[in-house]
């Protein structure tokens, strides 16, 4: 047994990386010696040295424009923004070039780049530490945007996603970092990079969600099941692509859908995956699709941030709501 | 070849580790009052810090990042500054907010997790320190371009640390304020450090102060541990920039004695030792030697400051622990002038659920 | 009379700011002398001086961060990024100050600040020229997105942006800068900034759309109607806030929407209407919500851009296929 | 006060406007073939440059950025470089691209709004010209830090305009450069305009060059309108970061003859003698006289290469409006490695929509 969390279990797969493919290259701000502010670098830099895992000069743009750089001669870097919040300085490089080399060189130059942020709220962090923005980069072509919510997919999404020749916004969610342990066989086998997993098998109702929110969707699922309402749960994990197959064929099957995430609700992910679900599943729709989540606000510095996140309660009280249709 | 243009960086130290002189001083260093309200300000600001710690270290205050051994630096800061200039600071310039009437509870508040931290009752323009490493000095530039644009005399002074200048809104910032001649200071806290990356690996410059050189103006290297130095250049810099003769950049070597923030754990990456040789020129202990050498302080004086710094902390500590909790409306009320609808009905939301 | 096209409308709207308010200051690449490279700025610098009117560095976070600083004290920075495809250096700028100061200070300083790009493709210009990203600021509260359609929209939506005391992202459809001339009196008065604008009324289908693509909008509505299909034509014009209200009013007379926008389709801002019609007007609906909009690539090089653009024969079809339902 | 850094920025001419030596000259001066076909490639560049405004005018391409008058140092960076080195340019690098395999072609095709103009069919490396100011030169920093982890023997060279020396990225990028002793090169084209802003607005520096100052390494300004400094000052560039010991800042001072883009009416905002005071210095009369005077060159070898020049262009010309138009499923097939489930849809619908 190899009981990890999902911070560990992110080490891992950089290190299995690390250990087997001489092009992977690990940076950002103190990913070196301090092995990351999260430890998601940890002893990475003592293991491979410091032409491996290194740390920059404290500039996001900088950073996303040499991962630029170095991809397209052929290295793999895992660069880390040290908060989802202080992406933003690297947004031009990201959204102008790692996006678009390739399709702009019809494939003469490509980015196989992993981004990596820890992201979303209800670590009692400052200000910009607590970010969801997710939805910023989904809707960017080019990009691929993953976010694990558990040790074992944040080990086999993030080998898919160093392995993958394109760039992909790796999000991880900083609530869960140290929430369970699961045993993380080093086996270097990774997940797919366009699919959901369906956690849970029900069907009334079908609830979607995506990293740290997964857990109170879960949960939220185990206490309908004792109220006698059974639902599909879906972890999304690739907001984009989006496997929209898997969600559809789940509400065809329950006729109601609640979704469920941490960002501000208006132009978020949650949109789309209703949308689409309108547009290709209307006539199956038993009840209006619901959103749980964040409100249409900035996350509030810490003291209230509670008030903002989506709740276990919120997310019955809409599956409740659905139910009367 | 021909020399296109030449420059040169000047370093200046007045105080040495010991608090003796190393050469003539500056006129205030004999005005009594003005060295002992420094003095003062950065022993309430000890305080004020090492408590802030506590608080962190038993639940109750967030995330802190202490400004311990940074004190000279950031009170010769606030004092150089009039009223109503105005400050962008980065997060370890507690000292020159308090001076500019920041109160101690509104910082305890901002790093408690409380938006009204940010309010400044005493301080109408001062902005809130930025977290987004950087960003602020572009703030500065701006608010200076409006003090000129007005005719105004007023100056801006912002801060940030070294590590902060290898990000690209900092020299974007110095450029302007160059190409512009704006009334702006900008002020780096070179103490060694960002987070775990050491100053050496930050950039190949042999001083921060020369990156003012890439905006067309000067740029001087002093030691930010002597109180003294710290409040003449930084004092001279704005005084400059009242006159309208444009920017500077003022590199004042210091050393973080403290980890990053409470969240950090220094031992991780750095040399105890290292620590310890800093420990000898820090600045408070100079600050002392240099005032008892020239008589404005004893150890009775001492003990008092102390008792009372101590004092005005847990005052502020007591009121920090009562204060009410912030509505749950100003969540929404302060997103726009006027609420939009689709936040009227999430307002009413959180209200409700809230009862 | 006082014929003018949507650009020379911006023209006028600054014009009238610059003379009845102190305050206002008009900057960027290129907006000085030169008048701006669409001439939205032309003559301005002329008529009111180098310090109310002037170029900036090339540097785009420094446009928005400056702004910032200008607001903070007072001024009404009414800034020009050059295209929307050169704002990404700006956003961090943008969204983690701009949109936050007044609720990180709970009031005590805001910016009224307008950031104004020509955005949109269709004009033949080279790569990052013909962006249409307003999703990605409508996602980020604390900001407004305003798009004008008309030369009259135009002028009067600007009045109320540079009026306004938040920070307004006012994204101005250059293909359509010079399509059409409309009498648009000098007369300061500003137009809401929480309004969809209806352009045509039907009870068949409701068509929405904004910027450029309104031009195809309302083409298709007229085709559509000699077909005898009748549509409420919506122009959102508002992106953020979002005036749902007139958006449902509409779909739930007609039972049918076709939304229209030039942006990728994936987490645009019509996933965010499609999913608030899904969500408040479900059962008004006879027919799934229909998406026309550019397609989930980059915005290609210009040699291909007409197959990208929603086109008004999609539009037709798309309320066709609607009306089968 | 003690000098805590010097720095003096060094100013290089050989040939002056006539094209007499100033100076002694550097031995590749005397290498006739070297020296001609510098000169050969100005003279077709400039043959491709006014025929692609021809055809822009003609309504055969789209808005095209003309590189008149700023041949020599673009020649000469691109004869500067080794094959295997990687070109990480700006839009006005022709001279450069074309002496790196990058066919005219391409170049025709690229400002004709066709993605194919990228491909760069004998280039496998050198990053398509940047149109984001100022990102190309972390790019450069990026493939030269791979250079550098793979003890390649590469070096790249990056190319940007005065005016986006004031982007943040150029900054960011020097400094890491600096920090890490990349095998980096940073050509500046100092052509006195940002499209309507003069280089004196833009930054209050009095040399582009002493930016590296501010990365800690350093730079050097050259005349950009003399061939024989701008392969020389590149040539030691590349040579100094081929030898591992890190990045320079070269900038060349030239002038854009030209509007900024076909889209641009430069009469709008400068005087026209600012402009024919330039063409006394612009470079290919000037290399011209060089050649002639050494005896490289006559009006015979002139009249052939006119013809010989022109001859290719119509070639390109007619290659360029002959070219069929791009697959549409170009337009889905290079978002990623493998097509995902939402593009095979979108995919098929424009390709029976173009039926
Ligand atoms: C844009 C941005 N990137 C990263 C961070 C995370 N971060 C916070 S402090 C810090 C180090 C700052 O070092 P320095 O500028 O030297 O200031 P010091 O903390 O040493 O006073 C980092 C990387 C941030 N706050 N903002
Ligand atoms: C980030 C960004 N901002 C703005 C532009 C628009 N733009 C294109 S060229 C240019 C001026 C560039 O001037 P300079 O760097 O001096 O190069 P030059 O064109 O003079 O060779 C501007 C503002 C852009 N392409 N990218
Ligand atoms: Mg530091
Ligand atoms: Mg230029």
């Amino acid at each position: 047994m190899n009981e990890l969390t999902l911070v560990d279990a992110v080490n891992q797969a950089i290190a299995h990386e690390l250990a087997s493919d001489p092009d992977v290259v690990v940076f950002g701000e103190d990913v070196g010696k301090n092995g990351g502010v999260f430890r998601a670098t940890a002893n990475l830099q003592d293991r491979f040295g410091e032409n491996r895992v290194f740390d920059t000069p404290l500039a996001e743009s900088m950073i996303a424009g040499l991962s630029i750089g170095m991809s397209t001669q052929g290295l793999k870097p895992v660069a880390e923004f040290q908060f989802l919040g202080f992406i933003y300085p690297a947004f031009n490089q990201i959204v102008n070039h790692a996006a678009r080399m390739r399709n702009r060189t019809r494939g003469r130059l490509h980015c196989p780049i992993v981004f990596r942020a820890p992201f979303g709220g209800g670590i009692h962090a400052p200000e910009h530490h607590s970010e969801s923005t997710e939805a910023l980069f989904a809707h960017i072509p080019g990009l691929r945007v993953v976010i694990p919510s558990s040790p074992v997919r944040a080990y086999g999404l993030l080998l898919a996603a160093i392995r993958n020749p394109d760039p992909v916004i790796f999000l991880e969610p900083k609530r869960i970092y140290r929430l369970v342990k699961q045993d993380v066989p080093d086996n270097g086998e990774a997940l797919p990079l366009d699919a959901c997993f369906v956690l849970r098998e029900g069907s009334d109702v079908t609830l979607v969600s995506w990293g740290a929110m997964m857990h109170e969707t879960l949960q939220a699922a185990n206490q309908l099941s004792e109220q006698g309402i059974q639902a599909d749960v879906i972890d999304v994990a690739t907001i984009k692509p989006l496997d929209i197959d898997t969600i559809l064929n789940s509400v065809e099957k329950t006729g109601r859908c609640v979704i469920v995430h941490e960002a501000a609700r208006s132009f978020g992910v949650g949109a789309e995956i209703a949308a689409q679900i309108g547009e290709k599943a209307l006539f199956s729709l038993h009840a209006p699709v619901q959103r749980v989540t964040g409100f249409d606000i900035t996350m509030p510095y810490f003291k209230l941030e509670k008030h903002y996140m989506p709740s276990v309660e919120k997310i019955i009280a809409a599956v409740n709501h659905t139910m009367e249709f | 070849m021909t020399t296109a243009a030449e420059f040169q960086i000047e370093y200046l130290q007045y105080l040495q580790a010991d608090g003796k002189a190393k050469s003539d001083l500056p006129s205030f260093a004999s005005d009594e009052t003005l060295m002992v309200n420094l003095y003062k300000t950065m022993v309430q600001v000890r305080a004020y810090d090492t408590k802030a710690i506590a608080l962190q270290r038993t639940g109750k205050m967030g995330t802190y990042a202490s400004t311990l051994g940074q004190e000279a630096l950031s009170a010769a800061t606030g004092a150089a500054m009039q009223k109503d200039d105005v400050f962008a600071p980065y997060y370890r310039d507690y000292a020159a907010q308090i001076q500019r009437s920041v109160s101690m509870l509104e910082i305890y508040q901002y790093w408690g997790g409380d938006e009204r931290g940010n309010c400044y009752q005493n301080n109408p323009h001062d902005f809130p320190m930025s977290v987004p490493i950087g960003s602020q000095c572009l703030h500065a530039a701006g608010a200076a371009f409006a003090f000129k644009y007005r005719k105004q005399n007023r100056v801006a002074v912002t801060t940030i640390g070294e590590g902060g200048t290898s990000e690209g809104d900092f020299y974007e910032a110095l450029n302007v304020a160059g190409a512009w001649k704006l009334p702006v200071v900008f002020v780096v806290n070179n103490n060694q450090w960002a987070i775990s990356v050491p100053r050496g690996s930050q950039t190949a410059c042999e001083t921060i102060a020369q990156k003012a050189i890439a905006a067309g103006f000067e740029g001087i290297q002093i030691d930010g541990n002597d109180i003294i130095a710290c409040r003449k250049i930084i004092g001279d810099a704005i005084d400059k920039a009242r006159r309208g003769d444009g920017p500077t950049l003022v590199e004042a070597i210091t050393y973080r004695l403290c980890d990053h923030t409470t969240a950090d754990d220094a031992s991780r990456y750095r040399e105890d030792n290292e620590v310890t040789n800093a420990q000898e020129l820090e600045p408070i202990k100079r600050t002392r030697a240099y005032l008892t050498d020239v008589g404005f302080w004893n150890d009775e004086k001492e003990a008092a400051l102390q008792v009372e710094c101590k004092k005005n902390v847990d005052a502020v500590v007591e009121q920090y622990l009562n204060i009410e909790q912030q509505p749950l409306e100003n969540l929404f009320d302060y997103h726009y002038a006027e609420l939009p609808a689709n936040l009227v009905e999430q307002r009413q939301e959180v209200i409700e659920g809230s009862l």
